[in-house]
């Protein structure tokens, strides 16, 4: 994959490219009212950026996708992650301190069947945006270093 | 018995997991083994969540009046999931990181610690 | 209690004294090596060793390395240790197949009892 | 060598395993469910959130979520630390 | 102060964490931070543990409900069943959280000026926070599935620091495989037996099983997969292959972590055996299965142990060894758990000697681990035949050396004797034979270390180490640390053995109490 593929697939990529994001973003936010969630919606942002490498080359795409910035996202999210855990202390660790509380996320949900509200659930949409940053990030880092790893031993044996 | 095919499946791929373990040479298929192992287990714990006619416990949009399957073996198979992810990339990674020093990915010529 | 006493359930050991006699021994040992010969002067030739009128061999060489100890021990349990190492191939296949192996032994230990 | 007693091993492992495919509950029908009832019914009461597959992952059981999310970690930060350069 | 003391249980799992996620970013301003971070934050913790085992050993056990509004609140209200995860610490638990804390607060401390050439350091420290982490959880969780993530985490970044050092050369990396593999099948098989007793009794918090256990075939299984797969992480004989790749590849105060790692698995296996099912299985088989395991890690081991050539492997043979004693130790006690004369007489005692095994193993094989990487740190090879003569250069390391031999031993007064002892003399009264092969292995421990002695410290000063120094400030006072308590362990085991031992035996044994902490009535 040192080249990157065709102009077919170059063009395709890049109009599919947006919306595999916007769709991933979209699982993650509505992680707490639907199927889905942050694992899930972090593993379809990372698809798109398995989607670039393949297509575009691994040459190329570094210069989009620098890999210390994702690393960086990454221990944002868990640290984000963490902190959401850790202000919940007042009760316990991990207490779901803004659900019911009326805040941000903070609004009741009707019992039963309901059509759902995106503003309710508590440090759950929170936590669910965390954890889908660390895991975008997590996953583009491993295809990311795992790939350069690849052409390096490639050009080691075509020497 | 044929009430528990679902289970009788699960048994099948653990066992071709292993029989991989055992028996295959090259380390990919190794990889390839404990996924499949790893694949069963998930199968295993999600069809002990099942309930007949039961939908997912999910509330949005959900028809009035019908049972749910238990929430909390697709939670646990969740996790598994995203751990057995992250297992088989340091395990392909390390089998890279052999390839690269020894030259091969066959378990019978990396046999340096032995003895 | 005396914290230096130590029940072993069918008796005791007492640390304490044990130290305690230690240090007397240690002494008596010191005091009777002092009584030792006086006229022993160092780096003379009362110290070089006596090879028959041979050269003495260097202290470099003379180390026995490692591999060489107990050279007799592993010699007379050559039959004993052939196939342990021999078990020990470094085959990932084997590390997995010994714990099925263990796994099914135990199974039908267990499942008979 | 020891290829034939591992083959012996590896069917008495698969036995005891169809076994516990045998001896399992019906499919379909978990005898008890006590603790999943609970989810169902005060999920949405407790957390204020619809999905209860949700709910469990991060809030019942959320520090099995920290775990999971440390896993990944881990394995991203052993896999960068094994294709670091050894320059400098 | 009073609220640090009701959450220091989440505390001392999630400062570390914290710390562990922070030291990438920290990593990129500031490289010599790190180190000291890490230190600082793992001496936390042992504060953390220390403060956490007063309180369980005056007041009893402590849970810590994660979620729940308030930390004691197991059950929901007017329902039998906890929903949530539970810690739940009592003597044994928080008696091998006291070692991990120990063991990592001087890992970190020795890798200070051990690691300094390597490169990458921000992610050695990130993992060595991370496994030390790990076995927090699974020595403190009272929930099957928690311990099940905490097992990978342990895995995981044990491999990562066994393969750290595969830039140099590939063998860390087929270290770190094999470990890789055998690990994860072990981590697949307690999911299986994690969704037998889910399957069964719809609960996942361990005392919730152990109160509704009764022992059928799937439960069999799940004992059988459990039983086999942890003695495997434990390292005892015929499992035992990928001790010594790992420990002889892995940087050594990785190396005295792992050791301790192992110990975590053993110690989940005896939770598992005793507080799980305790006298619903059949006790005397599963009993003689784990003498049997135990006598053959030790025999095997120790002989394989005299024949090698690499210091740090041979080392690490004795390790397996001394895994035989705990297991043959604690064997005997759940070998007579149904008759109450016996447990009484002998039982209790010989469950106390592998008990306090378990520490003395972690302080003097941590200690010669040490010592190992001290000399491969300045002579840069691990192969007896090259050594010798190096106690003229490197003093300390040789009296610490000295000490730790004579401990894993059994010379008196060094601690090593004094579990020994009890094992000894608790298992000639369950079956003399046993007793004997026992003190047979601690001779040929002793033949074996003073093999390495001879080769490596004694001898004349050889060509190519004359210009050897003694090592770094810092390995020095981890190593000294270890000494010092090592002697004290030896001098007063009394101590010991009545206040940190004793409590953490009868917390394995009586299942009762342990059922109840969680469920309420007794």
């Amino acid at each position: 994959m040192i080249g990157g593929m065709s102009r077919i697939v170059r063009t395709m990529t890049t109009l599919i490219f947006g919306f595999i994001l916007v769709y991933g973003f979209y699982v993650i936010a509505h992680g707490h009212i639907s199927p889905g969630g942050g694992f899930q919606g972090g593993a379809i942002v990372a698809s798109a950026f398995a989607l670039l490498l393949v297509t575009y080359g691994t040459d190329q795409i570094q210069s989009y996708l620098s890999k210390d910035l994702l690393s960086i996202l990454e221990s944002t999210g868990l640290v984000l992650f963490i902190t959401f855990a850790f202000l919940g202390l007042g009760a316990t660790f991990f207490y779901n301190f803004v659900s019911n509380s009326g805040g941000l996320f903070g609004s009741p949900t009707t019992i039963g069947v309901n059509p759902g509200d995106l503003n309710t659930g508590g440090t759950i949409a929170l936590m669910n945006m965390a954890v889908g940053l660390e895991v975008l990030a997590a996953l583009g880092v491993i295809v990311l270093t795992m790939s350069v790893a690849a052409e390096t031993i490639q050009k080691k044996e075509k020497q | 018995m044929i009430g528990n095919f679902p289970f009788i499946a699960v048994i099948i791929l653990i066992g071709l997991g292993v029989y991989s373990l055992l028996f295959k040479k090259n380390l990919i298929k190794i990889a390839i083994g404990l996924t499949l192992i790893e694949s069963g287990v998930n199968l295993f714990l999600i069809a002990l969540g099942f309930r007949k006619g039961a939908v997912a416990p999910i509330y949005t949009q959900a028809p009035e009046g019908v049972k749910m399957v238990l929430p909390t073996p697709q939670a646990l198979c969740l996790t598994s999931i995203v751990i057995g992810v992250a297992t088989t990339a340091l395990i392909l990674s390390i089998v890279m990181v052999i390839y690269q020093k020894y030259g091969t990915i066959n378990t019978d010529e990396i046999r340096r610690l032995r003895g | 209690m005396n914290i230096a006493l130590l029940e072993t359930g069918s008796g005791y050991w007492n640390t304490l004294i044990w130290v305690v006699t230690a240090l007397i021994i240690g002494v008596c040992v010191l005091w009777l090596r002092n009584r030792g010969e006086s006229r022993y002067k160092k780096d003379t030739d009362q110290t070089k060793p006596f090879l028959s009128g041979n050269p003495e061999v260097s202290k470099e060489d003379s180390h026995v390395g490692a591999s060489h100890l107990y050279w007799g021990f592993t010699e007379a349990l050559k039959n004993y240790y052939e196939p342990l190492v021999k078990m020990h191939t470094g085959n990932i296949n084997d590390y997995s197949g010994w714990i099925v192996l263990v796994m099914a032994i135990i199974f039908i230990i267990i499942g008979v009892s | 060598m020891k290829k034939p007693v591992f083959f012996i091993a590896f069917i008495f492992f698969l036995a005891f395993m169809v076994l516990a495919a045998i001896g399992m509950r019906p499919f379909g029908e978990p005898s008890i469910s006590n603790m999943d009832d609970y989810f169902i019914e005060n999920a949405q009461a407790e957390t204020a959130a619809n999905n209860v597959v949700t709910t469990i992952v991060f809030d019942y059981r959320g520090f099995d979520t920290l775990g999971e999310g440390t896993v990944l970690f881990t394995a991203v930060v052993g896999i960068v630390a094994l294709f670091r350069e050894v320059a400098k | 102060m009073n609220s640090i003391l009701l959450h220091a249980p989440a505390l001392i799992i999630a400062l570390p964490l914290l710390a562990a996620f922070i030291t990438p970013i920290l990593g990129r301003f500031n490289r010599k931070t790190i180190s000291w971070l890490a230190t600082c934050v793992l001496g936390l913790t042992l504060l953390l543990t220390i403060f956490v085992a007063r309180q369980v050993l005056t007041h009893g056990p402590i849970v810590y409900v994660f979620g729940a509004t308030e930390t004691g609140l197991t059950l929901p209200f007017g329902y039998t069943m906890p929903i949530r995860i539970i810690f739940q610490i009592d003597a044994m638990g928080i008696f091998m959280g006291l070692i991990t804390s120990l063991v990592a607060f001087l890992a970190a401390i020795y890798s200070i000026s051990y690691m300094e050439q390597h490169t990458g350091l921000d992610k050695y420290y990130t993992l060595l926070l991370l496994l030390a982490t790990s076995m927090f959880g699974m020595e403190l969780t009272g929930d099957i599935f928690n311990f099940f993530v905490f097992f990978e985490i342990a895995s995981i970044s044990s491999v990562a620091l066994i393969a750290f050092r595969s830039t140099i050369s590939g063998e860390p990396a087929e270290a770190g495989l094999k470990y890789m593999v055998v690990s994860s099948i072990s981590a697949l098989m307690v999911l299986f037996a994690i969704g037998l007793f889910y399957g069964q009794y719809d609960a996942l918090n361990m005392a919730t099983i152990a109160s509704v256990m009764q022992f059928t075939q799937l439960d069999k299984i799940a004992l059988i997969l459990l039983v086999t797969v942890l003695a495997m992480k434990a390292g005892s004989v015929p499992m035992h292959m990928w001790t010594p790749d790992a420990y002889s590849e892995a940087p050594a105060a990785i190396t005295m972590i792992l050791v301790a790692a192992s110990q975590a698995s053993l110690y989940a296996l005896f939770r598992i055996v005793f507080s799980i099912y305790n006298v619903t299985l059949n006790t005397i088989t599963v009993g003689w299965i784990l003498i049997i395991l135990g006598v053959l890690s030790m025999f095997i081991g120790v002989t394989m142990a005299i024949i090698q050539k690499d210091i740090k492997r041979l080392m690490a043979y004795h390790s397996i060894s001394q895994t035989g004693y705990m297991l043959l130790g604690v064997g005997v006690g759940l070998a007579v758990l149904t008759n109450p004369v016996a447990l009484e007489s002998f039982g209790i005692k010989a469950m106390e000697g592998g008990i306090f095994h378990i520490i003395n193993n972690a302080l003097y094989k941590g200690l010669l681990f040490l010592t190992a990487g001290a000399i491969f740190l300045r002579t840069d090879t691990r192969d007896l035949n090259k050594m010798g003569g190096l106690a003229h250069n490197m003093t300390y390391t040789t009296i610490f050396y000295i000490i730790g031999a004579a401990a894993i031993a059994g010379i008196p007064p060094f601690n090593g004797f004094a579990s020994k002892l009890i094992i000894y003399e608790s298992v000639y009264r369950f079956n003399p034979l046993l007793a004997i092969i026992a003190m047979l292995v601690s001779v040929l421990t002793l033949a074996s270390f003073v093999k390495v002695f001879h080769s490596a410290f004694l001898g004349p000063r050889l060509e190519q180490y004359k210009s050897v120094q003694e090592v770094p400030k810092s390995m020095i006072i981890a190593m000294a640390v270890l000494s010092c308590l090592i002697v004290f362990f030896g001098l007063f085991p009394n101590l010991i053995v009545k206040y940190i031992v004793h409590p953490a035996v009868m917390a394995l044994i009586n299942q009762a109490h342990y059922t109840a902490t969680i469920l309420g009535g007794i």
